[in-house]
């Protein structure tokens, strides 16, 4: 299908522009999104999107769904109570690193934990970028934000192997840079049975470039496409190649255990029928 | 019409019927005393009628899948007590202004705090009204007895999703946890309310209010309508708005739900108060104690009636100020240290003396507690 | 306001007092009288003082708890001790005959009944000493009828434990009438 | 429905373009450029190999190729 | 006495100035426009001073850690809008109970829900008094300029510290984020209380009050006196129990601190009261609107004047009251829908006629708004 | 020492008998950790204990240290401040699963993370016993509690391992059964600097028990010895012999990373001397 | 109330507009006068209408915000449509010469300067339009001098960017001056 | 400080007993059993062996090696 085409299907194309800055990566992981969507041809009648606050949570409000923009961290509660009630829906969560990890982190676990049918996609930039750019539970250690003036002393979530440890059935991670990679984790994200998480690093020019100096949206886009790299490439390299890289790929894919509404629905209608 | 079934049954128990027979399809909570038979008997029974229940992770998200579940188009409820009324109050703010139908039970212990958990109070009556930042819409509602939990339950879930609100329901402990004989009333002697939906052929304005409608009409996800739902300040569409035009209109009409409509919401009882020169005012099980005592004054000779908020938000006000002008004296009784009274006190104005009577120790007051604060006041 | 019966159950967390508050309750109610049973206990799941109460009425009842106690019973020393107070000078007093009753007390009757050796030793399970319990109180209460509180008492229990607690029920009629 | 690559052209909306320069800095023929308000410009259509790099970053669905039918 | 530094400050950066002064050593929070700068002035102040900052994972976390940087025997503070200060509430009742002295700053923004996060409100205020659950003593207090911002937290602390509860400082999003003069006093003009620790030799007894004290004496973690402190009701020694004596004792020291001492707590100031025939009542920046329309309006020869708590809870009582006998009309001007309004009325009952100016959409009142509201009840 | 000397040099032995239920396994647990602060010979004022809301939460209240009872879930938060506060103090938090792992898995998660040196020992009787038996993050699936009455669908947490995963540096598992190896580890997790958790299974045998029909405290305790196997010794096990156990044992143990309350001390050092 | 004068900055987020106006305040409070900062700002970080108003005054200033707008600035067209009004009829509008004013616009005076481009072309950085808008502003407010601006904007812009700033306000002065 | 183990014996504290036999069943040498009020009793002090499992898991600090002292 055209761009053109995909925008005015999936989007709410009179809402745009979007109110992200100029070279805010989150556009770039919502593109994907949309262009997941029509890989899977889903019906959009049946697909939410939930997200808390931040400004990745503003993406559903662009997005042509039945969307939903909750409270600070609590996206994933309200999904779970939709996808609970509606097991036939495709429930997408989007959210940003503090409203997944840092406030919402204990409904992250435990939707991970139950392996409910629901897909998180976090916007992941390190840094809290709607409130003007705290540090996250995902910025890195002795990088700076507006309330870690001194350095964070803080250590970063792996947010992808956090839900996977916590029981997440797919985890992936990939960057804004490699949006094509990205479109594919999102896609077997959303057609994965259960609970499913793909950590999209993105990129916030504005406070957690500035903070820290790292140059433009190009600068910091050039800067994901040469750290990131796959894991199964990381095993062929030596320790001093992967000085200074980060790791992306599929961390995890379990197809085995079942979905959590499906089996709620189990005890319906075995008590139905009764 | 078949024979009602009569049964000894707990008040959290009848809460659970009674959300039944209004049609309650979704429960997501958090235990914790003394509300817990609600999310035992709801994770009980809801499967057998379709319906689904779930312990979440706290009462935050308790309420949050709730919201969603009513999102999803299930009439939800949520239950919990002071500690996780406190937690839920971000998501009770959020459900009043994306006008989400919801029924949140608060069965009240001792407080703040920890407190006296296992012990009764009243002292959560204030917050029910004013528990979230911000103005917003509030219906409560105060049963004293196993079957007004059971009535109330019902038209709790009938003004939620007749005025897409949150609805909270507000038993003290000793209503929620005692038995008594209850008279079940069959399916077709009941009122049920369901939510209207959006009319077919019609452009859908998720946030807009068809001419002669009371609130707007609301599409369960799924339905085929696809709009935006948030806990911004938003337009008819339900796209997020700064216009402080938008955002005045929204806010007059959520407060409006209310104000316009006092009288469907309000439901209150007097006793004896035809003849009455002193009024207590009284809710909840402290009613039942009040309404003992007067027994026992009148008996004495002492004219002395009741006047029971049912619904405590929005207050009672027209009715309390008539009877304040009949009598002399106002008594006010809580299982707290002040709080409706703060609202009879600003209504009564210098219509009437007021007294007040209220403890928050744990125990209960007695009836002749009641009798001898009339017999001082007198 | 019609006749009213009040009665208390006390002993300790786990004894299963207030289930024998409901069993009656659930008995006068199927008598076609009215009954009402609130509770109140600590943090303790076991162990602790816990009470029951109950009021059974041939009208409204309004206020839930016990004014004028008729009918006071006791399993356990620390729960007599706290709950006694307020027993009608004309009430019954019934306690397992481990516990010491207060000098002063004033009752119409008392009884002092083996109530928990009775089901741990002759019934070998001393988690039925509520139902004894239920037997002797049966005996006490005119307006219940042994029919009504075996009937709400089988409804109560496990379905596999019938026998028993018909056997404790009858061991309570027992203490009373010997 | 979708069109052979050799069909579509890149357009621009530059209602929607906010100018980041991610476009320009990854595409492979470095054929855009900034106009003067700061958006992105096509400064030389021949040599666009039509690979979508600059649809795929860019952040705000400004750039992307678009139909020959002119849309 | 060194001359004052004067200089143009934003009201949040005044707070942190203020705090740092009363001796905060302590903060722990999580960011929330528009209190923001509140946590990062600390971040970047409090090490400096041999303080602490941590930004915690959520509201709940900010609160808890404060209050337990508070039990290790340091100043502390937290500092949020709307959404934290819904999610605080729970923890607020625990300090509140367990009496850990603590102040707690919300920056009011446009509410319910996430409502309008950049625009300003009063909307809070109630919640400030009533937000938890149970009956609870409040402090809280609503400055209106810069300058009162930083003497206000300062005399937050000494309350929060002198009386061992929570102290609450409730400015809008106006006062909060605008920036002004200030002459920023020298530390010793200040009078700054340090909470009284027990008395060595003695027996410690964690809560009970010494003879001539006002609250328990309270020792830090870690300072040698081992103690238990508890969110369920305790007795003298910290420990939990059910008695409802004690409990009862409890409770009513703990509403006693304040009930028994208004006067050390109330602070309100009066403009052109004395030969005032209306009485405009407003706090925090919008009395800063209605100076400038008692102004303009006494500049036509209209007798208003205005009565403004700066404590907003307790609210000044005796002071309203004794004003209202004096004037025909009181005018309640709030950036709400009618909050503390309703305390007004409740106080005032029939000694003046009320009016009431409220809007809740995200804008303020201009001076001309009161001007002509004022005129329209004349 | 003598246990009557323990237990009065570090008991409030005129609070004792405890609330807990006869069997319960908590007073096992407690046990071991006065018995543990005993061979630390630790200063009983530089030792606070901090507990949330259940009957495990109830334990600091019979131990003469520095104690707070707070609200559920969030203990670690309070402890987090006291830590801060004051970096020479012993924090250990005391909680259940459901504190620990359900309201409060947040804090849990983000205490681990930081690496704060405190030591949370986890009472594990894999139900809420305070509010009479609904299942918690931690019960079997197709176990049952009163809030689980057709089977539970969850799946449970392994919480040594979760915190593990979210940056715990040290991790241990053990048993009420195991009461000398759950000394050691206590011990172990005490004088570690970082993070340390130890996951005390325990026994409920008032509701978990009975719902169950897992028989008496003794026959759980028997479950106990029975079901538990240590990591190091399931490495030679086959999965047959490995069918229906449980791992015990230390999970992680990384004596590298720095310790949270002292890293920010490092700064307060540095900006105090400029 | 003494003397007052009232403006009003806006733009689109990110073009440091409030900045200006702090700078401004800070101006006339070293100058001994009173000021007063307000802004009021929407969710996008960048882009998006903003506005910065500022008081200044000798005397004490009660309600914070315009009430009588004296000076008007905007840089974008967004804002000066979204702000504009309120202006007083001898005010003195200040707009970049980008932009259209409304056509029925009643004002003191108006000046269409080309702010944005001088920062953008003669100084080679966008980022200082706002100090050039500051520098315009100093030769029209009367109360402030050019030594007090200076000072206030040096205060506050990063030590690295001391000359650029300076020249951007030298160019701001040439550009009413021309 | 700590006695040998020779010297201590074992004690019961009645008052905390909760008579949920853990001691009972794990005393290697079964010399343990109950009284008549369902609380822990020292059935056989000649074969106790000191071992200590009896202290070790009793959830109520009720059994222990105590002092010869009598304490
Ligand atoms: C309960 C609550 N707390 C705090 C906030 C303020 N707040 C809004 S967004 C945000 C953080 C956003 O960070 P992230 O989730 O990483 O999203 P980003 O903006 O970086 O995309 C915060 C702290 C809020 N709205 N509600
Ligand atoms: C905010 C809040 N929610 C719920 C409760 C009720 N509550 C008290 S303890 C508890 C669970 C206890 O379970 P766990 O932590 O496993 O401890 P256990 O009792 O099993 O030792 C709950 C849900 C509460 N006190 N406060
Ligand atoms: S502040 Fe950062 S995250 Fe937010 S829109 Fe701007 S660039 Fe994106
Ligand atoms: S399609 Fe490829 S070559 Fe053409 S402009 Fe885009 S990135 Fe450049
Ligand atoms: S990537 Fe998009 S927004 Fe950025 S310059 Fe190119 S077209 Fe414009
Ligand atoms: S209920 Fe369970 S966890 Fe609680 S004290 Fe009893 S046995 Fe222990
Ligand atoms: S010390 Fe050993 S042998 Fe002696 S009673 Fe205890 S467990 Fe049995
Ligand atoms: S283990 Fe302890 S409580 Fe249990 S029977 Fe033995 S001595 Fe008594
Ligand atoms: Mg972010
Ligand atoms: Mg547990």
């Amino acid at each position: 299908m055209k761009n053109s085409e995909l925008v005015s299907k999936y989007m709410r194309d009179s809402r745009l522009p979007h109110i992200w800055c100029p070279g805010c990566g989150h556009g770039i992981i919502m593109h994907s999104i949309i262009r997941a969507i029509e890989n899977l041809g889903l019906d959009k009648d049946k697909v939410t999107i939930v997200s808390g606050i931040g400004c990745s949570s503003r993406a559903p409000g662009y997005m042509d769904f039945n969307t939903l923009h909750t409270t600070h961290g609590r996206a994933l509660a309200f999904a779970t109570g939709i996808k609970l009630a509606k097991p036939d829906m495709k429930v997408i969560v989007i959210s940003g690193d503090g409203d997944a990890s840092a406030i919402g982190g204990n409904h992250l676990i435990h939707a991970a934990r139950r392996n409910i049918g629901i897909t998180t996609i976090v916007f992941n930039n390190n840094i809290y970028g709607m409130t003007g750019g705290q540090y996250s539970p995902t910025t890195p250690h002795g990088d700076f934000g507006t309330t870690a003036p001194y350095g964070n002393i803080d250590r970063p979530f792996d947010i992808a192997n956090l839900a996977a440890a916590a029981g997440a059935t797919y985890a992936a991670r990939t960057t804004a840079f490699h949006a094509t990679q990205m479109t594919n984790y999102i896609q077997k994200a959303i057609a994965h049975e259960g609970f499913s998480l793909v950590e999209a690093i993105s990129v916030c020019p504005t406070y957690y470039g500035r903070k820290n100096k790292k140059g433009s949206a190009v600068a910091m886009m050039n800067f994901l496409k040469e750290s990131f790299v796959d894991v199964k490439a990381a095993e062929r390299m030596t320790p001093e190649q992967l000085q200074g890289k980060f790791l992306m790929g599929e961390f995890k894919h379990n197809t085995q255990l079942p979905e959590y509404s499906a089996e709620y629905q189990k005890i319906v209608d075995r008590l139905r029928k009764e | 019409m078949s024979k009602r079934i009569v049964k000894l049954m707990q008040g959290n128990e009848a809460c659970v019927a009674g959300a039944l027979a209004a049609g309650m399809k979704f429960f997501a909570g958090y235990p914790i005393t003394p509300s817990t038979e609600i999310a035992e008997g709801s994770a009980e029974k809801l499967p057998e009628v379709g319906g689904k229940f779930i312990q979440m992770e706290d009462e935050i998200a308790g309420i949050a899948a709730a919201i969603g579940g009513s999102i999803a188009g299930f009439k939800s409820m949520t239950a919990t007590s002071g500690p996780g009324f406190s937690l839920k109050q971000e998501n009770i703010g959020y459900a009043a202004l994306a006008e989400i139908p919801l029924v949140i039970v608060n069965v009240m212990r001792g407080g703040p705090s920890t407190g006296l958990p296992t012990s009764p109070g009243q002292g959560d009556v204030m917050q029910a009204m004013w528990g979230t930042h911000g103005d917003h819409p509030v219906i409560a509602i105060s049963p004293q007895s196993v079957t007004e939990m059971y009535y109330e339950t019902v038209r709790a879930f009938n003004l939620a999703e007749k005025y897409r609100t949150p609805v909270i329901l507000m038993p003290d402990e000793v209503v929620g946890h005692m038995r008594e004989r209850i008279e079940i009333p069959n399916a077709d002697e009941l009122e049920i309310f369901d939510r209207l939906k959006p009319v077919e052929g019609e452009d859908y304005i998720p946030y807009g209010v068809r001419e002669g409608d009371l609130v707007p009409r609301m599409a369960g996800f799924g339905e085929g309508y696809r709009y935006h739902i948030t806990g911004l300040f938003h337009d008819d569409m339900g796209f997020p708005t700064n216009s402080t035009v938008k955002a005045g209109v929204k806010i007059n009409r959520l407060m409006a739900k209310i104000t316009d409509n006092l009288e469907d919401l309000i439901s209150y009882d007097e006793y004896l108060m035809d003849d009455a020169e002193i009024m207590i005012v009284a809710y909840g099980s402290t009613a039942r104690t009040a309404k003992n005592a007067i027994n026992k004054l009148r008996a004495e000779g002492i004219k002395v009636g009741m006047l029971r908020p049912i619904t405590i938000w929005p207050y009672p006000v027209e009715a309390t100020l008539a009877r304040a002008k009949q009598v002399n004296k106002v008594l006010v009784v809580e299982h707290n240290l002040g709080q409706l009274m703060l609202e009879v006190e600003r209504v009564v104005k210098s219509e009437a003396e007021l007294h007040f009577l209220g403890r928050a120790d744990g125990d209960v007051f007695v009836p002749s507690d009641i009798v001898k604060k009339v017999k001082e006041v007198l | 306001m019609g006749n009213q019966f009040e009665l208390r159950l006390s002993g300790s967390g786990g004894q299963g007092l207030i289930l024998a508050g409901i069993i009656l309750a659930e008995a006068a109610i199927n008598s076609g009288l009215n009954a009402i049973q609130t509770q109140s206990y600590g943090p303790e799941a076991r162990g602790g003082a816990s009470k029951a109460e109950v009021i059974i009425s041939d009208a409204e009842i309004d206020f839930p708890k016990v004014q004028d106690l008729n009918l006071f019973l006791a399993l356990t020393q620390d729960a007599c001790d706290k709950y006694i107070k307020g027993i009608n000078p004309n009430g019954i007093v019934v306690v397992d005959d481990s516990i010491t009753l207060p000098a002063d007390l004033k009752a119409g009757k008392i009884y002092s009944l083996p109530i928990i050796s009775t089901a741990t030793d002759k019934l070998g399970k001393g988690i039925v000493a509520n139902i004894v319990a239920i037997g002797v109180l049966t005996e006490l209460i005119d307006v219940l009828t042994r029919e009504q509180v075996e009937g709400a008492v089988l409804a109560r229990v496990p379905k596999g434990t019938i026998d028993l607690n018909r056997s404790a029920l009858i061991e309570g009629y027992a203490l009373v009438n010997n | 429905m979708s069109k052979s690559k050799e069909q579509l052209e890149i357009k621009i909306n530059k209602n929607w373009c906010k100018g980041c320069g991610i476009c320009i800095a990854f595409c492979p023929k470095k054929v855009l450029g900034f106009d003067d308000n700061g958006k992105v410009n096509m400064n030389d259509r021949e040599n666009c190999i039509k690979c979508g790099q600059c649809e795929l970053r860019c952040p705000d669905f400004a750039i992307f190729l678009g139909g020959i039918d002119n849309e």
